[in-house]
């Protein structure tokens, strides 16, 4: 009892329609570093979000070093040692660095010391960051350091990292798990929720498996196969993609030619593509990996047709397509899928029907003379749910009530059920747990099999080592040269992935 | 035939607290009441009637609401005075300041305000220290450029030296806009200000430097006498509603054409203050007499227009036709009138 | 045309006074924005203010607590505002609009009985000596408290959003309020605050058109500043300093055109009219086209309502 | 409303008397008959330019200057009509309709252009072009369209005399002339497209999610063109029907508020065209009865206006309240 830093117990909180959490209890000593497992909307969020005082639990209990603890407002759990890094990111894009973290503190120094100790504190740890610059201009993975360097200016007895490593390079994860380690070192209890089971057994000490609100099972990951964890929390049998082998079409020029591509960023703070060339044929999936920020956005909307570059840069089929906007891509046989779930790929506030005509009404012939066709709409809205397996009470429900796995199905069936001759996909399995990764990647290789050209962008390795015939990495805006994955290494694939934005800072431990 | 009881109503453009042009119809309103007691039901009115359809509107309520007479108190109620009028031939509709009339149950009536404007030229003739003074305009209208006519030929007539500044400020009522063209006016040496604009700003404001004097307009403003208000022209339209509403009363209504001015009492000089000195009070009081008197008219020639061309000669006072279409400054004012 | 009789120095001392209403409002609606509201019932708060202002300094005789009684009164009027959009989470953009009109109802009701009245004076502060040194003393040591209050209001909402810790957390949550409130900082309590603080700052100019520029009360006295006021933050692209020059220049070009006219200068005067509102436009025109850095200076989350999921 | 009637019981009036004199007796009451058409009179101009600000406001387009563009409509389609006066052929109306829609849809497209081209903001130019528009129309009745036989006063010529270009009562006492027509037609026309239209759908999609739109091959700037010219050209309508029918002239006061006043509408109808025809009506329906309330029972304009205000903080809060009903059925359905 007394090497207990956090016990809880019985805690549960519902929602409107849904038990997020029923009666879990755990408990964490200092140093640990435990695991929340579960599927999509299995309840992690919700029971770290409690903890950290941003939700009121309906009932159960929580003790933190032996006292009764009941935070009110996240500053009351910060004050007692409580830090957080979210899920979806807590930055505010157009202040800087320092004031970012200032923001996230109790009582922050004047900025200037407070700049200090954010230089010293993300060096000691291999996290280097500049105070003064915008957040809006940092990479993903530098964003995350400053959420981490947040926490850690806390000296927090207790770090929750809610997701963190879903938008990290293989190098960025090693620095975070060293950081995590040496905080674990130093006394620190973490609490770690990932869809990703080998950092988990990598990374944690222990783990608590969530399924629909309740604890299921607890392990050490250590002992336990992926498999058998993803098993657990799914309460399933789960089975790797197939790939069959590759059919050659025949085709004369490749389904799709990129030569010499070069842009400017339409995205403030963005990266501007620089002579990227590569080509795809028919029935093959091109892999693009990447950390996040060097150009997979601005590489998807040139291929898209949201950005419009010269003609010939970009070429189907040997005819130039370079200046044409998405539709009459469209047309052509192309379809996109954007990372940004909610906003970019998908209308947040509008039905799941009304979001499968925002790209659906070309090539399914949607419309007679501008005037929309519901029903045909609706008809294949409630195909793709059918096929895809989203769970949604209909398809009239809003983009934004999905949880994000379901919604990620949802519009990969609406990209992937047009018949397409062209596939771009950027981040098909972001935050999706293991059981839909699975279908997603299948699916990607099904519509290769059917003859389609694929390129999928992912930061996401096993993504790409899936489902990939070929790979290649975007670095600053330029593209490696094109291997064949069969026989890459890890590391490898972190040499093309080029150490991006001075990843390589060695680890002073 | 008489009748035993009128119900009159008023029709206003602004609120009857503006303290100017509405104020005054509506202390008209209030003395006809005093006036005539229960004989007359004048408790109708309509504040803030926007012109257009809107007017019609309140009109065609007001009639079908038993409405015996109805004054409209804004040369923008034409139009809708003279087609409600159309619809209601029983009802009697008095419209202020307009020239249509239409239908026989349609009287127009106005005031003569730039008789008003000649004597209080003749104040600041006098008075200006600077030989500068200044008329904020509202609209370029007939009934503006009348005003500063009479009021620049009245000051010139004592002064000759004396230059006139206009700003056309564009509204009938912006108290900043007449605070700040006032401003402007004192900044560059101007000393008298009268205003044809309705708020107290431009005295506000001229209070606000020693030295400079202006005069009330429409009602007296006596809340900033005795200086700078050292004058007012005060729109007195109590005179004129009595007798309607008298005649209504005692059966001798007829359609009529009313211009009224200092002698029927609608055009009233407010109390000239000890700040005006005793010559040139003696001055402004000849000419309010005279006009009163009929032996002097402010516009009598010889009067040049602008351009130098001759519009009065020697001795010729100006017809009421050339008056009411007034579109021409007369010779010794600078600047354009807007078009 | 005479040019010659407008002095330079009396012209920039009296747009230095003709701005002060706006530049009142435009700092307050200008927190209010940082804060990610849009309030666009400026013009009602003002005349809100005009008329409290007025009726206090009458009833005080003092107008020091006529200026109190004015910010007072709009801010009152702007919790209205703040309930319906913080806690009903009602359109701002309509109901700031609703605000404007029942502002102009109510003030011409509260003022039904102050039409004509001279308010108390409002001394100039006394700088003695200083007055009288030629140009300088008329540009800058003849004026009214107000005019220098309003330019320290300016100077403290700068260094407050830039320097302070609660500046920090104010633009913070109008950059993005699902971050600010996952932090645990109070988001809807924080807007209202900025909502009243622009109440009182709009109740303060309004009050003093009606106590200082005008000085009188009449109804609709504000025509239209409220509406230039909401103009010169976006013109200032969410910048104080740039609410300070955007009034001025405002202010500034209104006066001039005033006092073209009286010099006669040969330009058609309903030209001169509309130059503030021309010259507003060209400036914004130019200062937008320069990459569009005025618009990324707007608060990313301004005018959309929060509504903490707990 | 009961703050409403607090407001008038303070003021000395019978609250139930004042409150059933606004609401009730200009669709039920003695004069009915008449009022209800002078419904139709406010209500039409108000509803078509809310139709029309609706779809800018869908798409996240701030046109705040509709009052601008109603002017431009009314001088544009007015001195078109002029211009013939007094010729007499049946095309002299449909061609000012076509000047008055033009006028309003080129002040719209002042603020689209800049916004497109120099990505200025488009609430703030819209607006200050209000004012313009204001000095442009009072320039015209005093000036270019100032009527020849009026003695030199500010004003055109009124419509009335010239059947040829006038907007008369369709049918005679019920208030509709071709202003009401072309409202009803609006709030069809954006129903169908909202509702129906793949443009319509763009236009949601662009106020809901900018960049969802842009990959569904939505072009910003084309949207930005169409919303607020239709918008305009949709006031600029109301400005010509207006001026040619129930205001009758151009003069320095023709401009009312409709084009403010709009705006709330639009929003009172939830941006939804069946409900801006609705919010339309009830609009009018304060106007009109707290005129009769104004006329009949002596309440200050102001308090009327005082009154408008709070309905509007009234109906803005139960809106949301609805809302949430609504959210809260959805929580338990899920
Ligand atoms: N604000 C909310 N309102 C209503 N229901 C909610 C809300 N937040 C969460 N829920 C419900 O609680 C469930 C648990 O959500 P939670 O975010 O904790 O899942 P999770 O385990 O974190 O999932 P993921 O792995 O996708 O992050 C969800 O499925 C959802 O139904
Ligand atoms: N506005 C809303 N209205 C109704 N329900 C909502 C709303 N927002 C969220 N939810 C609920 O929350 C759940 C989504 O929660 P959340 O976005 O945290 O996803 P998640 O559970 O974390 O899943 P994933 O890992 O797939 O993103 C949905 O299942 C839905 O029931
Ligand atoms: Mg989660
Ligand atoms: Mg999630």
């Amino acid at each position: 009892m007394t090497n207990e830093l956090l016990r809880i117990e019985g805690l549960t909180k519902a929602y409107p329609g849904v038990v997020a959490n029923s009666d879990v209890s755990f408990a964490i000593s200092p140093g640990e570093i435990h695991a929340l497992l579960g599927e999509n909307g299995a309840g992690k969020s919700t029971l770290v979000k409690m903890i950290y005082g941003l939700v009121k639990p309906d009932s159960g209990t929580m003790v933190l070093r032996g006292q009764p603890y009941t935070p009110a407002r996240p500053s009351a759990a910060r004050a007692a040692g409580v830090a957080m890094v979210f899920q979806h990111f807590s930055l505010f894009e157009a202040l800087n660095v320092a004031e970012n973290v200032a923001l996230g503190m109790e009582n922050p120094p004047p900025m200037r010391e407070l700049a200090e100790r954010i230089r010293a504190v993300s060096t000691e740890y291999g996290l280097p960051l500049d105070p003064a610059r915008r957040v809006g201009d940092l990479s993903a993975g530098e964003r995350q350091r400053v959420e981490i360097v947040r926490c850690l200016l806390q000296d927090p007895k207790l770090l929750i990292m809610d997701e963190p490593t879903s938008v990290l390079t293989p190098q960025e994860v090693d620095i975070l798990f060293q950081t995590l380690r040496q905080l674990s070192a130093e006394g620190t209890a973490i609490l770690y929720i990932s869809h990703k089971l080998e950092e988990i057994r990598a990374l944690c000490d222990g783990a608590t498996i969530l399924r629909r609100g309740k604890v299921v099972a607890t392990c050490t990951p250590r002992d336990v196969s992926a498999r058998d964890m993803a098993e657990l929390m799914v309460g399933a049998v789960l089975n790797p993609p197939a790939r069959a082998a590759r059919r050659d079409w025949g085709d004369a020029s490749p389904a799709l030619e990129v030569a010499g591509l070069s842009a400017p960023s339409p995205i403030a703070f963005g990266t501007s593509l620089k002579n990227i060339s590569f080509s795809v044929q028919r029935g093959e999936v091109l892999g693009i990996a990447g950390v996040a920020g060097n150009g997979q956005d601005e590489l998807l909307l040139a291929l898209s047709g949201e950005l419009a570059t010269d003609p010939g840069m970009i070429k189907a089929k040997g005819a130039p397509v370079g200046d044409l906007g998405p539709n009459a891509r469209r047309a052509l046989g192309f379809v996109a899928a954007p990372e940004d779930r909610l906003g970019h790929a998908a209308a947040p506030d509008m039905s799941l029907v009304e979001n499968a005509l925002l790209s659906g009404v070309v090539r399914k012939g949607l419309t007679k003379r501008g005037f929309i066709d519901w029903g045909a709409t609706k008809n294949w809205a409630a195909e793709i749910v059918a096929q895809y397996d989203v769970r949604t009470p209909g398809t009239w429900v809003a983009a934004r009530a999905l949880s994000g796995g379901n919604l990620q199905k949802f519009l990969m069936g609406r990209e992937l059920s047009q018949a397409p001759e062209v596939v771009i996909i950027n981040q098909p399995t972001w935050g999706v747990d293991a059981a839909a990764a699975a279908f997603i990647r299948q699916e990607i290789l099904n519509r290769a099999q059917d003859g389609a050209a694929v390129v999928v962008i992912s930061q996401d390795l096993d993504d790409l080592l899936e489902v990939s015939d070929r790979f290649a990495a975007l670095n600053e805006g330029r593209l490696t040269p094109t291997r064949p994955t069969e026989g890459l290494t890890v590391d490898e694939i972190g040499l093309m992935m080029g150490g991006a934005h001075g990843m390589e800072v060695a680890h002073h431990g | 035939a008489g009748m035993d009881k009128v119900k009159a109503c008023f029709v206003y453009v602004g609120p009857v607290g503006d303290g100017g042009w509405t104020y005054q119809h509506d202390k008209g309103r209030l003395d006809m009441i005093a006036e005539f007691g229960d004989r007359v039901d004048a408790s109708t009115f309509q504040e803030n009637v926007p012109e257009g359809a809107d007017a019609a509107r309140v009109l065609t309520q007001m009639a079908l609401g038993g409405c015996n007479i109805i004054f409209t108190t804004s040369f923008g109620f034409m139009e809708a005075t003279n087609a409600v009028a159309a619809k209601f031939p029983n009802v009697m509709f008095e419209h202020a300041t307009g020239y249509k009339r239409d239908h026989a149950n349609v009287s127009t009536y106005n005031a003569r305000f730039y008789e008003g404007r000649a004597v209080q030229g003749t104040m600041a003739g006098m008075m200006t220290k600077s030989n500068k003074i200044g008329y904020i305009a509202s609209f370029p209208i007939p009934e503006v450029v009348m005003g500063i006519n009479a009021y620049y030929l009245a000051a010139k007539k004592v002064n000759p030296a004396v230059e006139l500044s206009i700003v056309w400020a564009f509204t009938w009522f912006d108290p900043a806009k007449e605070a700040d063209a006032a401003k402007a006016m004192i900044e560059q040496g101007v000393d008298v200000i009268a205003a044809h604009t309705d708020s107290t700003a431009p005295l506000a404001e001229a209070a606000k430097t020693p030295g400079v004097v202006g005069f009330g307009q429409a009602s007296d403003m006596a809340a900033y006498a005795p200086s700078p208000r050292v004058s007012s022209i005060i729109d007195n339209w109590a005179p004129y509603y009595i007798k309607r509403v008298g005649q209504m009363l005692d059966g001798t209504y007829a359609q009529t054409d009313t211009w009224a001015g200092i002698k029927d009492g609608e055009v009233e000089i407010g109390a000239i203050t000890e700040a005006v000195p005793a010559e040139v009070k003696a001055a402004a009081e000849a000419v309010r007499d005279g006009i009163s008197a009929g032996t002097l008219h402010p516009f009598t020639g010889p009067i040049n227009k602008q351009d130098g061309s001759v519009w009065l000669a020697d001795g010729a006072t100006a017809p009421d036709g050339d008056l009411l279409g007034m579109n021409f400054y007369v010779e010794g004012i600078v600047g354009d009138i807007p078009q | 045309m005479d040019l010659s009789s407008i002095n330079p120095a009396v012209l920039v001392a009296s747009l230095m006074v003709a701005s002060v209403p706006i530049m009142l409002a435009a700092i307050g609606e200008l927190v209010v924005e940082k804060a990610g509201v849009l309030n666009l019932g400026v013009e009602g708060m003002m005349i809100i203010g005009a008329v409290c202002g007025f009726i206090t300094a009458v009833a005080t005789g003092s107008p020091f607590l006529g200026f109190i009684g004015g910010a007072l009164g709009a801010a009152g009027l702007s919790l209205i505002f703040a309930l319906l959009t913080q806690v009903f989470q009602a359109n701002q953009v309509a109901t700031g609009l609703a605000l404007t009109l029942f502002g102009l109802g109510l003030s011409s009701l509260l003022g039904q009985g102050y039409v004509g009245i001279k308010p108390p004076a409002t001394g100039m502060v006394p700088f003695g000596p200083l007055a009288d040194i030629p140009v300088v003393g008329r540009v800058l040591f003849q004026h009214d408290p107000m005019v220098y209050l309003s330019i320290l209001i300016i100077a403290a909402v700068w260094a407050v959003l830039k320097y302070s810790r609660m500046g920090l957390i104010l633009r913070a949550v109008g950059e993005s309020h699902d971050a600010a409130h996952a932090l645990g900082y109070k988001v809807t309590r924080i807007r209202i605050m900025a909502i009243l603080f622009g109440g009182a700052m709009a109740g303060l100019g309004g009050a003093y058109l009606s106590l200082v520029r005008v000085p009188q009360w009449t109804d609709g006295i504000t025509a239209g500043a409220g509406w230039i006021a909401l103009a010169i933050v976006v013109f200032a692209s969410w910048r104080p300093w740039r609410v300070l020059i955007g009034a001025y220049l405002f202010g500034g070009i209104s006066v001039l055109q005033l006092n073209l006219q009286v010099a006669n200068v040969p330009i058609p005067p309903e030209y001169l009219s509309m130059s503030p509102y021309l010259i507003t436009i060209i400036v914004l025109v130019i200062m937008s086209s320069g990459k569009g850095r005025a618009s990324l200076n707007a608060p990313a989350a301004l005018g959309q309502n929060f509504h903490a999921a707990r | 409303m009961i703050a409403g009637g607090a407001l008038f019981a303070l003021l000395g009036k019978d609250p139930v008397v004042a409150i059933r004199t606004i609401f009730w007796d200009p669709i039920f009451g003695e004069f009915a008959f008449y009022l209800r058409g002078q419904l139709l009179v406010k209500a039409g101009p108000l509803i078509l330019i809310a139709v029309g600000l609706s779809l800018g406001f869908r798409a996240g387009i701030w046109n705040i200057g509709a009052e601008g563009q109603y002017i431009m409509g009314a001088v544009f389609g007015a001195a078109v009509g002029l211009a013939m006066f007094p010729t007499d052929s049946r095309w002299i109306f449909p061609v000012m309709i076509v000047a008055g829609a033009f006028g309003g849809w080129v002040w719209a497209m002042i603020p689209a252009i800049l916004k497109t081209r120099f990505n200025t903001n488009e609430i703030l130019v819209s607006l200050m072009l209000v004012y313009v528009a204001q000095t442009i129309l009072s320039k015209a009745a005093t000036g270019f369209l100032r009527n020849p036989e009026g003695m030199g006063f500010p004003g055109s010529r009124n419509f009335s005399g010239f059947p040829a270009a006038r907007n008369a009562e369709l049918i005679a006492g019920s208030g509709l002339h071709w202003g009401g027509v072309a409202a009803f037609i609006a709030v069809i026309g954006a129903y169908v497209l909202l509702q129906r239209h793949i443009l319509g759908f763009q236009i949601k999609l662009a106020g809901q999610a900018p960049r969802a739109a842009r990959f569904a091959g939505v072009a910003p700037t084309k949207l930005v063109v169409l919303c607020m010219g239709l918008s305009g050209a949709l006031a600029g309508l109301a400005g010509m029907f207006e001026v040619t029918g129930p205001a009758g002239q151009i003069s320095i006061d023709f401009a009312s508020g409709y084009g403010f006043t709009a705006i709330i509408v639009a929003f009172l109808g939830r941006l939804n065209p069946v409900g801006i025809l609705l919010a339309g009506l009830v609009m009018a329906l304060t106007y009109v009865g707290g005129e009769m309330a104004s006329t009949n029972l002596g309440l200050p304009s102001a308090a009327i206006q005082a009154f408008q205000g709070m309905l509007l903080f009234f109906l803005l809060a139960v809106d949301l309240l609805s809302n949430y009903r609504i959210r809260f059925l959805k929580g338990r359905a899920a």
